[in-house]
């Protein structure tokens, strides 16, 4: 059922009995065109995007658990396009440019709210290497302010600006940057992608991946073989896991990053703000908890749960920069698992095996990516080619030397 | 009798109204934990009130009469107390004001003190008269998940109008005013059982491992031991339950390896045996003391733990549940037994076995009038239908309870018999009673899952993570003689686990009751809203919806819904919200499952987990031995990582920081200046495998560099790019000296140390960081020499020829053991002086005292940082982790002929190619305007897009020597267009400007000054 | 011109102001007081001199050679474990510039047995007692402090907050607690005793 | 979680840092270039038993095998990385 007032009025006096299923519940067809692993954000945009960029609609998303179990429901929302290197700046200001439409795109209220992204520095070498960020994103077409301590102090009431440990020099905002409803990110997608013919197979884990004679023809799953033409792995934290039963060794480890929610209070920050002096990024969810969280924890692992270390980091730094937060009481944490790379920058690309699309590497910031990287992902897929948006995010540029290390922390997975 | 806004009145004899206190008619005359010979006064919306010690504030406020106390979340319904304990839903307020506001607390578990401030939250403008509550008409059109379907138009709306409404509309309390006041504490306690819950069941295990010999600690979240036996009428080794529990925390006292934490709550459990508590120390004061912290945090190591936590009640959904004046069976009991508060004159107990009828007799047992027993049974045992009618109460068997009727507060029950035939009893208290979860979180935090128990109807702990045990209630077994036996026998096995034999000791006469049960969970078809989730107003309608919509799983349909996900964390709404779902599915609870059990158990303060982290103390500082010399020396400090490093020395006279800078760089060139640079790394690496370990760090060969001689080396990381820059002296064949960066001096060592330990652990070789030995003074200028002449005890030749560039000697100052580095990044004639550590300051006056003449100037991080760009010296804008050593024109340093870390990543064909950027220098076309850092460079001329950069600027300052602003910048083919001119753009600030290309060395590029 | 000698500064001094801190009433549980005075060195094992070294510090010093995580002792020497073939060397028999002796006699008594390099002035050294020295312990660093498991004689490396400190008991039947860090850390190291300290109350005195 | 270091004993992580996988082996300076990319980059990234290097950074400052379950966080084993394994 289409979305609208209308249908919200008329579903009020009738008890809300019309409404239907969000998206159907279908068995597996023995056979698809294009099949995707991983329904998460990544997987359901690029299902949706197929159909809708490229009218390949024979398709089935295959999540091994529910629609939104990985990442795209347990992230902290946050969305920019606030990049230094050109590969990473167009791509995210693309994503960027997709959210600002996707609402009335997909009949789905995301919630996408431009509240802004503000980066603190610290030191003036932090202020120097936000400017050289700032300078490029302006410089590629997209919004950047660099705002020097009073104004940080007029924009954001509440933070430490006088007796701090490591004062606030000043900050890198993006206005446009925000957040997102998450959930609904991956509800609406699932929903938009379902209209349109797309199968979303819950509760369907991918074993295998059959391979005959350097061709991908299908894919073991819980729910038996299934058969296909090309084969689109998404499956973000697992993709080491998922591209090994093709054989495949990615420069990626599974790192878990934790986030933490408070009790619901009256607003009291209307922006996204980042900590640069410890770990620590916060922004208010419209329920009115504030959503917060910091850096991974730095160890393999694939259990969603972190550990102390990575949890005092994160509410030190919070009382750090926002002292009056810290009566304010959390009510639950929790972790996801991602894609650690190895320059910190995410591959999309075609796989040395003829029909096996990649899409990995996202690590903590791939839900803002989240419509471009299905955008182009469907568009590497239909086409067997990258797209010059994603041409950067290529699997060979380790040989290279062409890696995209926005930070410079070198090859070390838990540095980015 | 209809419901009046301020106090309810009661009209029973048997309560303390109408004598002594005025105050407090809801009291009762006798019984109870609480201290009656004090009296405390509070308030709670601005009206004062009476308690006392032993007090929560829910029971002084219900002591009070008063029973509206909060409004929901979203429909802004009435709201009053549920429960007594942690899974209060309802009765959160705000508590304190200002900066020490405490929004969303729960008045179950505050402990009423003297001047006690609270206000009731989400309302306006009264409590009692809420225009919020209109959101109740349409709840219809505001059902769960209807955002998600509507604001999409237009486009813009969103932001400017929708969210900032529901924004405003959404959160209960309102953080506090300013920063937090008080002072908060971490500590470690390690143990070998940890008791979770002060209970019968924990109480049991602590004296069973306690008696045992081992080292135990027992948590109680509560003021006081005893869990339900504080609010049960029922003996224990035939005395009270809560004098039983007293009498065994005092024998626990008595054993040395025993401890017992209460007001402490365990709120998580973490990997490796950790349990991490907060114990509230000053909460149930009005102010915590200075010497004492608001709350401390606990992080405790246990080799074994014993989950006692208990069970939680759980309400039925039927139609108007949430009215204040319905209350759980068991809370009531806790109000009437432990509080000696009688929560209502005519009662109304709704129960789905025998554990209501506890509450039908404790209440006539205080007084109140049972105007029926509505039991969901078949049929109910003899005994319980004759209490029924001893107490004239109506007895309706096979009952459901179907509506409520009231405004502000409850005074008729709608209930229907077996069979359908409804009638409304008036009543002011509604027990109900749908039978008890285990409290079992902390057994899942590991990822555990629980497991459905058809007996009690409620989930179980499952497969338990390792080295935990549960017993009592937290494992379903409800009888307080099955917590004692199972409580004994956790504990004798947990201290068996730890070395510890023992039989247990003997398990105490106490009451054995099966506890029959059927299972209710919800009442369909009632009337009015029936409410799942309490604090978060999710309805079994909205349960329905989600269903309907698709949202089946019990994680959509948390999602959907947001059941669950309140500050309670579903405590009292997980369970039945499944149960509905269940229903609705046919799938059964146990094929439903449930939702996932995270920390914290009960929401925790961000700051009592920050502790004393926090503002100037949030890291702690380095300070070099010459801190103190420079802060009486006008200096001003930077942060620089850990360190407080001066930046430059203000002067009388001087309008601002430039002043003192260019002063200070000028003196240099001119003079003789002095400056801290303790804090760059200092690693002395020593042994007899200590060259070859330096030849594999260094892209540059250490290995033929002379006892004497100091050599600048460059590092690389394994994947081809630069990680450090420092210099090497040799003090002996087998010693070295390496100097790092600040900024990399803990990850080259830790780097160095990877080197040896895992690539070259054959090699003889110790590293020592002596960063902290070392008060390092670097002394540049043309008088450099001299100055160090007056400085040092005679006997030395630091002639050019004796101690050249790039050499290093031992020496004395005034019998002080130091060493001498010749050595510059000013571009001058330079030395660095090591001084011991304690030395460093009368050093420093004697360095001061014996330049004066020489006109010694100290100089700051700012005037180095220019000295070194006027060198073209690379330093943090350079080395930013993207750049190779050609880049930054270290390139020759990488020897080819022999293995080091990064050479053969480095050859990779990006790092290579000719085409890169390489390190620069920049001046301004005009001569005078400043060029920033982070400024990006364009052909003059070029289209102004991405693809175009051609660099950017890496460093940047005036140049007083030059009397020009100057700058390092890394440009495409840079060496190949020294002389050309290039658009340096700065769009952040406005910046559009030509620069001239040069060498990255401005000053002295034969470097004659330095050799000489 | 300023006289020839240079008197030497201690890590702490101006940073512990003696007298009492926090609860201002009972008898103080806790006692501070900063060993300023004190000659450092480190010893580094050289490979496969594990006796000679024993030997010739027992020779030599008197002092025994602890093999893992703890300490010895012998009159105004002390030697703590600091990792793997690496030990602190303390000696508080010596005074200002004679300190300096110190690392030369290890040195020349040591031989080829281990690297000995002077760390005079390098640590910040507190030493703490009274009866709530273990409960105040217990706020700033992690470890087991109970008689069982930390008795006399041991030694750790381990976190006070955010700062590496080596924490050991002098194998002495006084309940004396001896903690170390970084230099450039004493002035915040000394903070947060104090700040630990203060539920108990905690007398400061002097340097020694 | 809980590190057992063969100097110190029973520590917790915020003791350590993790360096990432113990299995790569350092090719040899001439191995060819896909060799070296594969130690740098390549990781099998196992869900199970994984052996990583940690450092007792804040302790003894021992570079450690430990040897890991990446799903459970169970600590199977830890050695010193100087020491060769028996
Ligand atoms: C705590 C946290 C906070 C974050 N915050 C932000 C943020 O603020 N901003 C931002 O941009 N990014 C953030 N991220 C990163 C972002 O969430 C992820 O990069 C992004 O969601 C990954 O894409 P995805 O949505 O497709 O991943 P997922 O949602 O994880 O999708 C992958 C799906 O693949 C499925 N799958 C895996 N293996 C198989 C298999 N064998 N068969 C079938 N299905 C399989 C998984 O079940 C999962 O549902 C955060 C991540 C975390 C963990
Ligand atoms: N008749 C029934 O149906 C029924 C049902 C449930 C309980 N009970 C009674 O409850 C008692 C069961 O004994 P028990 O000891 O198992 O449970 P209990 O409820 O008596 O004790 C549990 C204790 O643990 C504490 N606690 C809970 N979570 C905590 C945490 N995270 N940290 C610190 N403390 C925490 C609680 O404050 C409580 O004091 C018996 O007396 C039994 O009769 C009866
Ligand atoms: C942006 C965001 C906001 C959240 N807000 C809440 C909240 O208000 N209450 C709550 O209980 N959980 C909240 N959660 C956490 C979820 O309950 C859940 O823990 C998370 O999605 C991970 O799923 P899991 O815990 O089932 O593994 C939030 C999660 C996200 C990503
Ligand atoms: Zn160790």
């Amino acid at each position: 059922m289409h979305y609208s007032i209308f249908s919200l009025l008329k579903n009020a006096v009738t008890g809300n009995r019309l409404w239907t299923p969000a998206w159907r519940d279908p068995p597996p067809k023995p056979f698809y065109d294009t099949l995707i692993v991983g329904g998460g954000g990544h997987g359901l945009a690029t299902a949706y995007y197929l159909a809708k960029e490229h009218g390949i609609t024979d398709v089935a998303v295959l999540e091994k658990g529910y629609v939104g179990s990985g990442n795209v429901g347990r992230n902290t929302t946050i969305i920019r396009s606030n990049y230094l290197l050109p590969a990473n700046t167009h791509f995210y200001e693309k994503s960027l440019q997709l959210w600002e439409g996707l609402e009335q795109d997909i009949n789905y209220n995301a919630m996408v709210s431009q509240r802004g992204v503000l980066n603190l520095y610290h030191s003036d070498s932090q202020r120097d290497a936000y400017a050289r960020r700032g300078n490029a994103m302006r410089l590629a077409g997209v919004d950047a302010e660099l705002l020097d301590a009073a104004a940080v102090r007029a924009m954001v009431p509440g933070i430490d600006m006088d007796s701090a440990r490591f004062p606030v020099k000043g900050g890198l905002l993006q206005r446009r940057g925000g957040t997102v409803r998450h959930d609904a990110v991956a509800w609406g997608y699932a929903r938009a992608a379902d209209r349109r013919g797309v199968d979303i197979l819950q509760h369907t884990e991918v074993a295998g991946i059959r391979v005959e004679a350097g061709r991908v023809t299908g894919v073991e799953t819980t729910r038996g073989f299934i058969g296909a033409k090309r084969v689109g792995l998404a499956a973000a934290g697992n993709s080491g896991r998922v591209a090994a039963m093709a054989g495949l060794r990615l420069p990626i480890e599974t790192h878990v990053l934790q986030a933490f929610v408070s009790e619901a209070v009256k607003p009291v920050l209307d922006m996204v703000v980042t900590f640069g002096a410890g770990h620590f990024y916060v922004s208010q969810s419209d329920k009115g908890g504030l959503v917060f969280g910091g850096d991974i924890d730095g160890y393999n692992t694939y259990a969603q749960r972190g550990s102390l270390p990575a949890v005092e980091e994160v509410m030190e730094s919070g009382v750090a920069l926002f002292p009056a937060f810290s009566r304010l009481r959390y009510l639950r944490q929790w972790g996801g698992v991602m894609d650690m790379s190895m320059d910190g920058s995410p591959i999309i690309d075609r796989t040395p095996i003829d029909g096996l699309f990649l899409n990995c590497g996202w690590c903590y910031g791939g839900f803002k990516a989240t419509p471009a990287s299905g955008w182009c992902f469907a568009h590497t897929i239909a086409t067997c080619a990258p797209h010059a948006l994603n041409a950067g995010f290529r699997l060979d540029r380790f040989a290279t030397g062409a890696v995209l290390d926005e930070k410079g922390a070198g090859a070390q997975a838990n540095l980015h | 009798m209809n419901a009046p806004q301020g106090p309810v009145t009661p009209a029973r004899e048997n309560l303390a109204s109408g004598a002594a206190a005025p105050t407090q008619p809801w009291r009762l005359k006798t019984g109870g934990q609480i201290d009656r010979t004090r009296t405390l006064s509070f308030s709670f919306d601005g009206k004062r009130f009476a308690g006392n010690p032993g007090d929560t504030l829910a029971s002084a406020l219900l002591a009070n009469g008063v029973r509206l106390v909060a409004r929901s979340f979203k429909y802004h319904r009435p709201r009053g107390i549920l429960s007594a304990g942690a899974e209060e839903p309802n009765a959160l307020v705000e508590l304190h004001s200002g900066a020490r506001r405490e929004p969303n607390t729960r008045a179950t578990q505050i402990e009423l003190f003297e001047g006690l401030e609270a206000r009731s939250q989400n309302r306006w403008p009264s409590l009692a008269l809420d225009l919020g509550a209109v959101n109740g008409f349409f709840a219809p059109l505001i059902a769960a998940g209807f955002y998600y379907k509507t604001f999409m138009w237009p486009a813009s709306f969103w932001e400017k109008l929708y969210e900032p409404l529901i924004r405003r509309a959404a959160g209960l309390g309102r953080a506090p005013d300013g920063p937090d006041p008080d002072r908060y504490e971490r500590a470690h306690l390690h143990c070998d059982v940890l008791v979770v819950g002060g209970g019968a069941a924990g109480l049991m295990a602590a004296l069973a491992a306690g008696r045992a010999g081992a080292r135990v600690l027992l948590l109680e979240e509560d003021v006081a031991v005893g869990g339900r036996l504080l609010s049960e009428v029922e003996e224990v080794d035939g005395r009270p339950g809560a004098e039983w529990a007293r009498q065994v925390e005092s024998e626990l006292a008595t054993l040395p390896r025993v401890r017992i934490l209460r007001r402490t709550t365990a709120f998580a459990l973490l990997d490796g045996g950790v349990v991490t508590a907060l114990e509230r120390v000053a909460d149930h004061l009005p102010q915590p003391p200075a010497h004492l912290p608001r709350q401390r945090y606990w992080k405790i190591v246990a080799r074994r733990v014993v989950l006692a936590a208990g069970a939680i009640e759980r309400p039925v959904v039927f139609g108007g549940n949430d009215r204040p004046g319905v209350m759980l069976a068991g809370a009531v009991r806790s109000y009437v037994n432990r509080f000696a508060v009688l929560p209502g004159a005519r009662a109304v107990v709704f129960t789905a076995g025998d554990d209501g009828w506890r509450s039908v007799a404790d209440l006539a047992r205080a007084g109140a009038r049972i105007e029926a027993v509505v039991d969901a049974r078949r049929e109910v045992p003899a005994a319980q239908a004759q209490l029924a009618s001893q107490l004239d109460a109506r007895l309706v068997v096979g009952g459901r309870v179907v509506g409520t009727q009231g405004g502000r507060h409850l005074v008729s029950v709608q209930i229907a018999n077996a069979q359908g035939g409804e009638e409304g009893v008036g009543a002011d208290l509604l027990a109900m009673a749908g039978g008890w979860n285990p409290s079992l979180h902390l057994s899942c935090h590991l990822g555990g899952r629980p497991r459905w128990d058809e007996a009690i109807h409620a989930f179980v702990p499952g497969d338990l993570p390792a080295g935990m045990g549960v017993a009592g209630a937290a494992r379903g077994r409800f009888s307080t003689h099955t917590a004692l036996a199972e409580g004994a026998r956790e504990g004798v096995a947990a201290a068996r686990d730890c070395g510890f034999a023992s039989n247990g000791p003997a398990i105490p006469r106490a009451e054995d009751a099966p506890g029959d049960l059927a299972p209710l969970f919800h009442v369909p078809r009632g009337h009015g809203k029936a409410f799942v989730d309490f604090q978060h107003d999710v309805t079994d309608k909205d349960v329905a919806l989600a269903h309907r919509e698709g949202f089946r799983s019990v994680e959509h349909l948390k999602r959907y819904t947001t059941l669950g996900m309140a500050t309670d964390q579903g405590k009292t709404a997980n369970v039945t919200g499944l149960a509905v779902m269940a229903n609705i599915t046919g799938l059964g609870i146990p094929g439903t499952g449930t939702t996932t059990h995270r920390p914290p158990w009960t929401p925790v303060a961000i700051g009592a987990i920050a502790g004393p982290h926090r503002g100037r103390h949030f890291r702690p500082a380095r300070r070099t031995p010459l801190h103190r010399w420079a802060a009486a020396n006008g200096a001003s400090f930077v942060e620089v990582g850990p360190w407080y490093r001066a930046e430059w020395y203000a002067r009388p006279g001087e309008a601002g920081w430039r002043d003192s800078v260019d002063r200070e760089a000028l003196a240099v060139r001119a003079g003789v200046g002095v400056c801290d640079v303790s804090t760059l790394g200092k690693i002395e690496v020593v042994g007899p495998g200590a060259a070859a370990l330096l030849d594999l760090v260094y892209g540059n060969m250490i290995s033929t560099l002379a006892v004497g001689r100091v050599r600048y080396g460059v590092m690389l990381r394994e994947d081809g790019f630069v990680m450090d820059d420092g210099t090497v002296a040799r003090l002996a064949p087998d010693r070295f000296f390496v100097t790092t960066t600040t900024a990399n001096a803990g990850k080259v060592m830790q780097h160095m140390e990877f080197c040896h330990q895992v690539l070259r652990p054959d090699l003889d070789v110790s590293l020592l960081s002596v960063t902290d030995a070392w008060a390092q003074v670097s002394i540049a200028g043309p008088r450099a020499r001299d100055l160090v002449a007056a400085v040092i005890d005679p006997a030395p030749d630091i002639s050019n020829g004796a101690l050249p560039h790039m050499a290093c000697i031992e020496v004395s100052v005034a019998g002080v053991p130091c060493r001498l580095y010749r050595l510059s990044f000013s571009g001058e004639l330079a030395y660095e002086l090591g001084v011991p550590g304690d030395y460093g300051e009368a050093a420093m006056q004697r360095i001061m005292a014996r330049g004066a003449p020489l006109g010694v100037t100290p100089y700051g991080t700012e005037a180095l940082g220019v000295l070194r760009i006027e060198k073209g010296h690379p330093a943090g804008g350079e080395l930013n982790g993207q750049t190779t050593a050609r880049d930054i024109g270290l390139g020759k340093m990488v020897s080819t002929k022999k293995d080091c870390i990064g050479r053969r990543l480095a050859e990779r064909p990006a790092l290579v190619d000719p085409a890169r950027h390489v390190l620069v220098g920049l001046k301004p076309a005009d001569g005078r305007s400043p060029i920033r850092a982070g400024a990006h460079l364009y052909e003059i001329g070029a289209q102004v897009v991405t693809s175009n950069g051609q660099g950017y600027v890496t460093s940047a300052c005036h140049s007083p020597t030059l009397g020009m602003p100057i700058a390092l910048a890394l440009l495409d083919r840079g060496a190949e267009r020294v002389g050309q001119r290039i658009r340096v753009l700065d769009p952040l600030r406005n910046g559009d400007m030509d620069a001239e290309v040069c060498s990255p060395v401005f000053v002295d590029p034969e470097g004659g000054r330095t050799r000489g | 011109m300023a006289d020839l000698t240079m008197l030497p500064r201690s890590p702490l001094a101006g940073h512990l102001p003696p007298g009492r801190h926090g609860r201002a009433d009972g008898a103080p549980g806790v006692a501070v007081t900063e060993r300023g005075d004190l000659a450092a060195a480190s010893l580094a094992l050289r490979a496969g001199q594990d006796a000679a070294l024993a030997i010739a510090l027992l020779d030599g010093f008197g002092l025994a050679l602890p093999q893992r995580a703890g300490c010895t002792a012998a009159g105004a020497l002390e030697l703590v474990w600091t990792g793997p073939g690496q030990w602190l060397a303390l000696d508080a028999g010596r005074e200002d510039v004679a300190r300096f002796g110190f690392a030369r006699a290890l040195a020349a008594q040591l031989g080829g047995a281990a690297s000995v390099t002077d760390l005079t002035g390098a640590r910040a050294v507190l030493r703490l007692s009274g009866p709530a020295v273990r409960e105040m312990l217990a706020k700033l660093v992690p470890i087991d402090l109970d008689e069982s498991v930390f008795p006399p004689g041991a030694a750790a490396l381990t976190l006070a907050g955010h700062m590496g400190v080596t924490l050991w008991r002098p194998p002495t039947a006084e309940d004396a607690w001896h903690i170390a860090c970084y230099r450039s850390f004493g002035e915040s190291l000394a903070h947060d005793v104090l700040e630990a300290a203060a539920e108990f109350g905690c007398e400061v005195s002097a340097t020694t | 979680m809980r590190i057992t270091c063969p100097h110190c004993g029973e520590r917790g992580n915020d003791e350590f840092t993790v360096l990432g996988a113990a299995d790569p082996v350092r090719p040899a300076p001439d191995a060819p270039l896909e060799a070296w990319v594969a130690y740098v980059h390549e990781r099998e990234n196992a869900r199970g038993v994984h052996r990583e290097l940690w450092h007792h950074q804040h302790g003894c400052r021992t570079w450690l095998v430990v040897e890991r379950d990446t799903w459970t966080h169970a600590v199977i084993g830890v050695r010193a990385a100087r020491e060769t394994p028996a």
